[in-house]
C-alpha cells in the first residue's frame, strides 16, 4: 500500500473518477489554475483542461445552484466550497434543491453531487472561517453526510460519494489535509458509505470521534491505557449520515460508557443526535452518563491561547473519559 | 388598503418624523420612476398596431398546425386554470396555488418556439408551463388534488409539477431558487454537447434576488446557452415592481452582464415567439445567453388566497382589454387562418379535456401510505 | 385578561414597542401595505407609516444584512421573513454576522435585531415550504432561538426579544396563528428569555413540547389521563436557546419519563439536545429511554394523508408516553 | 502554473472533447474582452497626464495639513505592511493577512475626504483602513498579535478589526458579506437623520456575489447614503477579474440601478478624493448612493500564503511603476507643497511608529483565558 497524505488521496480519487466516467466535473473557486486554495485539486486543470476543471466566480449561491441543474440534466459534479463556511451562503442550494430535488419530483430527478471542502476549524482564522456544519446538513433528510479522518478513508469515501445518486456533503479537516496514511492501490478501492469504522479496539470505553477529534481520541485512548489501564474503543462513523449505529451500540454493549468527541459546537450537534440513538438502542447498557466534547460555545476567538481553549483537545477527551469511567 | 402611490419605496426620510410614527406615510412619491418601456396599455396598443403588418407576415410564414397549436395551448391553460380556481375554492386542492391566467402567451410563445427535447425550468407558477411542455392535463390536475396518478405521485402539489421524460425540470418554490438550477442545465446541455438549450423563466421580483445576479454572471461568462424570461407581471404578490426595484427596466440589466437582451410585449403570443426564436438561435449558434424581458399582466391574485387589493378593477380591467387570447384570435382571423367554428372547436375541445382532467384527478386515489418513505435517497 | 389570537398579540407586542422605541423598525416582504402576508403586523403601517414599517425586494439576504448593519449603528430591527424557509437564503448574514458581530468585535458591536416569521409546516404547502430550522439556528453560539406556543408567551415573548440586546430568532408557526388565549394587559407585559413554563402539572410522565407540539402534548396528556390515569406534565421550553434544562430536569426527577415532541426533523434535532442534557443532568432518575417525536425523515409531502403521516400528532404522542411508560 | 490566457473563462465547448480529457485546456481564449476603461499601465499614464493640470489645481486648493496627513497614511500603510510581512514570517501573526500595499491610494483617498462621524466598513483587507479611520497602528499591531491590547482585544485577527469609537466596522470575512451590512449602516444614518454617510469597501471580485445586487438596488431604492467602494485590484486570489465576470467595467452595473457610477484611477490618490467628495455630495444632499470602480492593483500575494504564480513579475512592476506613494509625492512637489525633506521626515516619523506598535504588540500580554467565554452574549 502506498502512503499518501489526506491531500493526495483526495486528489488521487479525483483523478480516478474524472478518468472512469467523463460525466464528472469539478467546480470551485481556484480549483482550475491555482491548483485548489489548499491543493486537493492539484494537477487536475493542466491534466483534464478548462471542461473537466472549472474556475468558478465567487458565487457560491449560483455554482452549487448551477451544480443541482448540471446533475438534473445528467452531470455529475464535484462542488467545491474553498472552507464550508462558505457554503452558507448556498445551503439554499443544497438544502431547498438538492436535497429535496428527487422527493420533489417524485423519484425522477436525482441528484449525484457531491458538495466537498474543509470543514471546522483551520490555524487561528477566527470567528467566520472556523465553523463545523455537519450537524446543519446532517438535519436535512435527502442529504449524506461524510466526515473521514484518514487518507484511505477520504479516498474511498470520496470516490463512493462520487458514484452515488444522492447529494453528498463530504467534509475535509485543513488541519489534516498533511497526515499520512496507507492508501490501498487500485482505480477499484472504495469505502461503502454508511459503515463506521473501528479505529481502535478496546473493551472499557468507547469514544466515538469524526474528523479531527479521531487522532485526538486515538492518542487519548493511548494515554488512558498507559496511564490508567483502562482500554478504550475509537468509532469513527466516517459516514454521519446515514449513521451506522448498530456499530457504536455494539461497542456499548461491551464497554458500556461513550464519550463523544466532536469539533462542531454542541447545541443540536451530532453528539446530541448519537446520545438519543444510543439511549434509544442501549439505554440498559450505559453505565454513566454519556459525555460530549464539543468546540465551546463561542464564535472562535482568533488568539492562539483562546482558540486551544476553545478546541477540543486529547485533555480533554481523557478527562471526558475518566469521568464516565469514574476514575 | 392604501395607494401604492404612499409605499415606502420612496424612502426613509426622517426629518419630519414625530416620535411615535406620525399615522401616515413620512413621505410621498415625489419623483415618479421613468419607464423604460411601455408604462401603459395606450402606448402598448400604439406600438402593437405599429407593428401589426410584421405579425401578420410572421403568423402567414407560421405553419398553421403550429398556430392552431399555440391557440389550443392557450386556451386550455386559460379553461384549466379557471377550473382550478373552481375546484380549490371547493377545497379540493390544498395549499398555495398560484395561477397563470392572463400570461399564457408567454408559456406558448417561448415553449413552443423549442424543440421538444429543450429544457424548461420555472417557478411556483407552474400549471400552464407543465402543460405545455406535454405533461398531461390530467396529471397535473390529478397533482393538484395530491392524488397518486399526479405527475409527481401527489408529492410535490401546485408549486412542484415535473417532467424528466418531457423535459421538464419543475415547479420551484424559491423565489429565485431555480435561477443557478436552469443554468446548469444549460451548463450540462453545453458539456454533452447535446444542442439543447434551457429556459428558464421567472417573476420580475425574483430578479432582485442574488441568484439572478450570480446565475447571469456566470452563463454570460461561459457562455451557456441558457434563454432567461422574465415574465413581468408587474407585481411580486402585493408589491409593484417599482416599489421593489430601482429602475423599470429588466432587459436593462442584461447590459451589466453583457448580455444580449430584449424587451417583449407579452401579451402579443406572436412577439413572444420571435424574441424566443432569435434568443434560441443566439444559443445554438455558441451557446450565448439571452435575457428577455416580457411584460405582462397577471389577473388574478398572486395566488388563490390573496385578496389582490393593491390594484384596481380597472387596473385590471385596462390590461384585460388586451387579452393575450382574444388578441391572438383576432390576429388569427385577420390573416385568414382561423375562422370562428375552428375557434369554437378548440373551446369544446378544451373543455372536454378539462372535464376529464378533473374527473381523472376526483376518480384517482391518494398515494398509498408507503409512498411517504420513498424518494428520499436514490 | 384579554382574549386574543396569537396572530393579534404578537401585533398588539409589534405595535407596543413600535410605540415605546423610536428605533424599532420592521422590514420585511408585504409586511407594511399587504398587513403582512399572515397579517402578523396587519395596521401597522397605516399607523406608523413608511419609515416604520417597510416592504422589502424579494433579497432575504440583503434586508437580513442590512438590518445587521443598522442595529450596530443603533436601531433596533425586526426582520420578518414571509416564512422560516426563505432565511436559508438569509443565513450567512444571522450566522456569520448578526451572531458573530459581537464576539469578532470585541464587544463593541451589539446586535439588537430580531428575526421572525412563521416556521415549520402549514397545510399542504409542500418540501420546500415546510421546513422547521431551530436546531439549524440553535446550534449557533450568539443567537437566542425562541418558540411561543400561547398568546400570552407569543407577546411577552416578542417584546422581551425586541428589547433584548442579541440577535434573536423568532419562530412562530402558521398554523398556530388563529389559536386563542388569554394576554395579560398592560405595555410592561413581557416574559424574560430563558424561562420554560409548565403548561400542565403531572406526575407520572414529562412531556415537553415546543410551538405547535405543545396544544398537541396538552390534548394527548388529556387523553392519557382518561384512557390510562397517567398524568403528563408538559413543558413548554419557550426559549430553545438559551434551553431552560433546569426546569425539564426537576420534572424528570418527578416523574422519571420523557417524552418530547417537536415538529423538525429529527436528526441533531433540539430534541436531540434535550436528551443530551437531560443524561447529563439526571441519568439516574430516568426509568426508561427517552422517546423523541419528531417530522418523519423525509421532505414535506404535498398530499394531505402523506403529509398527515408525517407530522407528529396526538396519537403518537400518547403511544410514545405509553412506551416510556409501559402501558 | 498555466498562463491565465487558458483559462476556463472561455467556456466549456465540448466539441473536441476526448473521452478523459486531453490533458490540455479544451477552449482557447479566442476573444479578448474588451476592457471599459484604461486596460493597461500605459494608457492609464495618458490619462493621468491628461489630467495632470487639474490634479494639481486640486491639489493646490486643498489645506496642506489634510495633504500632509494622506502622504502620512499612505507611508504608514505602506510602512506597517511591510512590517506585518516580516514579522508574519517569524510567526509572530497567525492565520490569513491580507496586504493592502499598493492600493493605500485608495482608502487614503477615500477616507479622508469624509467627517470622522461618517462610516465605514470594509472587508478582511482591513488593516490599512483601521488605521485611517484612527486605530492606533500599536492596537492593530497587537491585535495581529493576537493580544489583549488589541483593538478587537485579541479575539478577530487580522480580518477583524473594528472600532466603535472611530465608526470602524470592520473588518468582514465574508466575500460581499459586508455590502448588506454598510448599506443598513447608511440605512440607520438616514433613518436617525444623522447626515452621516456610510463608505462600503469591497474587492472586485465580491461583485459576483449576490449579495451586491441585492444591496444596490435597496440602497438606490430607497436613496441610501451609502458609497460602494469597488477596490477593482483585478484578482479575486488567484482569479484575474477577466476569468470571473463577463463584463469588464464595474462602474457600468451601477446602471443597472439607476445608480451614479464613476471609473476612478486608484494610483491617484486625489482622483480617489475627488470623486468621494462628489459621492459625498450626493450622499449628503438627498441621500443618494455611489458605485465607485477604484481600478488599483495589489502587489503582494492574496494573503501571506499565496506565492502569487497567477501573473508575472513584468506585470507587478509595470504597475509598480505607477505607485501611487510616489505619483502622489512627485505631484505634491510639483505642486510646490511638499520638500524632500518633508517627505524624509514623514519616512522618520512612520519608521518609529511602526517599531513602537510592533514592540508594544510584542510585549503586550495575550488575552486572559476568561476571555474566551465573553462577548458571545451582550
Ligand atoms: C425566497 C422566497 N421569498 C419569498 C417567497 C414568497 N413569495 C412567493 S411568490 C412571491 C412573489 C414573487 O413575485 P415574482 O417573482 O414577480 O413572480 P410572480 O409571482 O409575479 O409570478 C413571494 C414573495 C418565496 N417563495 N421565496
Ligand atoms: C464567501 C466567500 N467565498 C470565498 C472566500 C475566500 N476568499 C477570500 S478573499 C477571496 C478573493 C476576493 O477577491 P476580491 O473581492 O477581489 O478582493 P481582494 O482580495 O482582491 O481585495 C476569496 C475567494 C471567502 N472569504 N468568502
Ligand atoms: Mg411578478
Ligand atoms: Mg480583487
Amino acid at each position: 500500500m502506498a502512503i499518501l497524505t489526506i491531500r493526495d488521496a483526495l486528489n488521487q480519487a479525483l483523478r480516478e473518477e474524472l478518468i472512469r466516467d467523463e460525466n464528472v466535473f469539478i467546480m470551485g473557486e481556484e480549483v482550475a489554475e491555482y491548483d485548489g486554495a489548499y491543493k486537493v485539486t492539484r494537477g487536475l486543470w493542466k491534466e483534464f483542461g478548462d471542461k473537466r476543471v472549472v474556475d468558478s466566480p465567487i458565487t457560491e449561491l449560483g455554482f452549487a445552484g448551477l451544480g443541482v441543474g448540471a446533475a438534473m440534466a445528467g452531470l455529475r459534479p464535484v462542488i467545491e466550497f474553498m472552507t464550508w463556511n462558505f457554503s452558507i451562503l448556498a445551503s439554499d442550494q443544497i438544502i431547498n434543491n438538492a436535497a429535496k430535488m428527487l422527493y420533489m419530483s417524485g423519484g425522477q430527478f436525482k441528484v449525484p453531487i457531491v458538495f466537498r471542502g474543509p470543514n471546522g476549524s483551520a490555524y487561528q482564522v477566527s470567528s467566520q472561517h472556523s465553523q463545523a456544519l455537519e450537524a446543519f446538513y446532517g438535519n436535512f433528510p435527502g442529504l449524506k453526510v461524510l466526515m473521514p479522518s484518514t487518507a484511505a478513508d477520504a479516498k474511498g469515501l470520496l470516490k463512493s460519494a462520487i458514484r452515488d445518486d444522492n447529494p453528498v456533503v463530504f467534509m475535509e479537516q485543513e488541519r489534516m489535509y498533511g497526515l499520512k496514511g496507507e492508501v490501498p492501490e487500485g482505480d477499484d478501492f472504495t469505502i461503502p458509505l454508511g459503515v463506521a469504522d473501528v479505529k481502535r479496539e478496546g473493551k472499557d470505553c468507547t469514544i466515538v470521534a469524526r474528523s479531527m477529534t479521531v487522532p485526538l481520541a486515538l492518542q487519548a485512548a493511548e494515554r488512558i491505557q498507559e496511564e490508567f489501564d483502562v482500554s478504550c474503543e475509537v468509532i469513527d462513523p466516517r459516514t454521519i449520515k446515514p449513521l451506522d449505529i448498530d456499530t457504536i451500540v455494539d461497542s456499548i454493549k461491551k464497554t458500556n460508557r461513550l464519550v463523544i468527541a466532536e469539533e462542531s459546537h454542541e447545541f443540536a450537534s451530532v453528539g446530541a443526535e448519537i446520545t438519543y440513538q444510543v439511549m434509544d438502542h442501549a439505554f440498559d447498557y450505559l453505565d454513566a452518563p454519556i459525555k460530549r466534547i464539543s468546540t465551546a460555545e463561542t464564535p472562535m476567538p482568533y488568539a492562539k491561547n483562546l482558540e486551544e481553549l476553545a478546541l477540543p483537545s486529547v485533555d480533554k477527551i481523557v478527562a471526558a473519559v475518566r469521568q464516565v469511567s469514574y476514575l | 388598503m392604501a395607494k401604492a402611490a404612499t409605499g415606502p419605496r420612496a424612502g426613509i426620510k426622517t426629518d419630519t418624523a414625530t416620535k411615535n410614527g406620525s399615522g401616515k406615510p413620512l413621505d410621498s412619491l415625489t419623483e415618479k420612476r421613468q419607464s423604460a418601456d411601455f408604462p401603459d396599455v395606450d402606448k402598448a396598443i400604439a406600438e402593437y398596431n405599429a407593428r401589426k403588418d410584421s405579425q401578420l407576415a410572421a403568423i402567414k410564414k407560421t405553419d398553421k398546425e403550429l398556430l392552431r397549436k399555440m391557440l389550443y395551448e392557450m386556451v386550455l391553460s386559460r379553461r384549466f386554470e379557471e377550473k382550478c380556481a373552481e375546484v380549490y375554492r371547493m377545497g379540493k386542492i390544498g395549499g398555495f396555488c398560484h395561477l397563470y391566467i392572463g400570461q399564457e402567451a408567454i408559456g406558448v410563445g417561448a415553449m413552443l418556439a423549442l424543440e421538444p427535447t429543450d429544457m424548461v425550468v420555472t417557478s411556483y407558477r407552474d400549471h400552464a408551463q407543465a402543460m405545455i411542455k406535454g405533461i398531461s392535463p390530467g396529471s397535473v390536475m390529478a397533482e393538484l388534488y395530491g392524488k397518486a396518478t399526479g405527475c409527481v405521485g401527489g408529492k410535490g402539489g401546485s408549486m412542484h409539477m415535473f417532467s424528466k421524460e418531457h423535459e421538464f425540470y419543475g415547479g420551484h418554490g424559491i423565489v429565485g431558487g431555480q435561477i443557478p438550477v436552469g443554468t446548469g442545465m444549460a451548463y450540462a446541455a453545453k458539456y454533452k454537447n447535446t444542442g439543447q438549450v434551457a429556459l428558464c423563466f421567472f417573476g420580475e421580483a425574483a430578479v432582485n434576488q442574488g441568484s439572478f445576479h450570480e446565475s447571469l454572471n456566470m452563463a454570460q461568462l461561459w457562455k451557456l446557452p441558457c434563454i432567461y424570461i422574465c415574465e413581468n407581471n408587474q407585481y411580486g404578490m402585493g408589491t409593484s415592481q417599482e416599489r421593489a426595484m430601482s429602475i423599470r427596466s429588466i432587459a436593462k440589466k442584461g447590459e451589466a452582464y453583457g448580455m444580449a437582451n430584449e424587451f417583449v410585449d407579452g401579451m402579443d403570443v406572436m412577439a413572444v415567439r420571435e424574441a424566443t426564436l432569435r434568443a434560441v438561435e443566439r444559443a445554438r449558434k455558441d451557446g450565448s445567453p439571452t435575457l428577455l424581458e416580457v411584460r405582462a399582466y397577471r389577473y388574478m391574485g398572486h395566488s388563490m388566497s390573496d385578496p389582490g387589493n393593491y390594484r384596481t378593477r380597472d387596473e385590471i380591467a385596462k390590461y384585460q382589454e388586451r387579452d393575450p387570447i382574444v388578441l391572438f384570435k383576432d390576429s388569427l382571423q385577420e390573416a385568414g387562418v382561423l375562422a370562428e367554428k375552428d375557434y369554437e372547436a378548440i373551446e369544446a375541445e378544451v373543455k372536454d379535456v378539462v372535464e376529464k382532467a378533473a374527473q381523472f384527478a376526483e376518480e384517482s386515489p391518494l398515494p398509498d401510505t408507503s409512498e411517504l418513505l420513498t424518494h428520499v435517497y436514490a
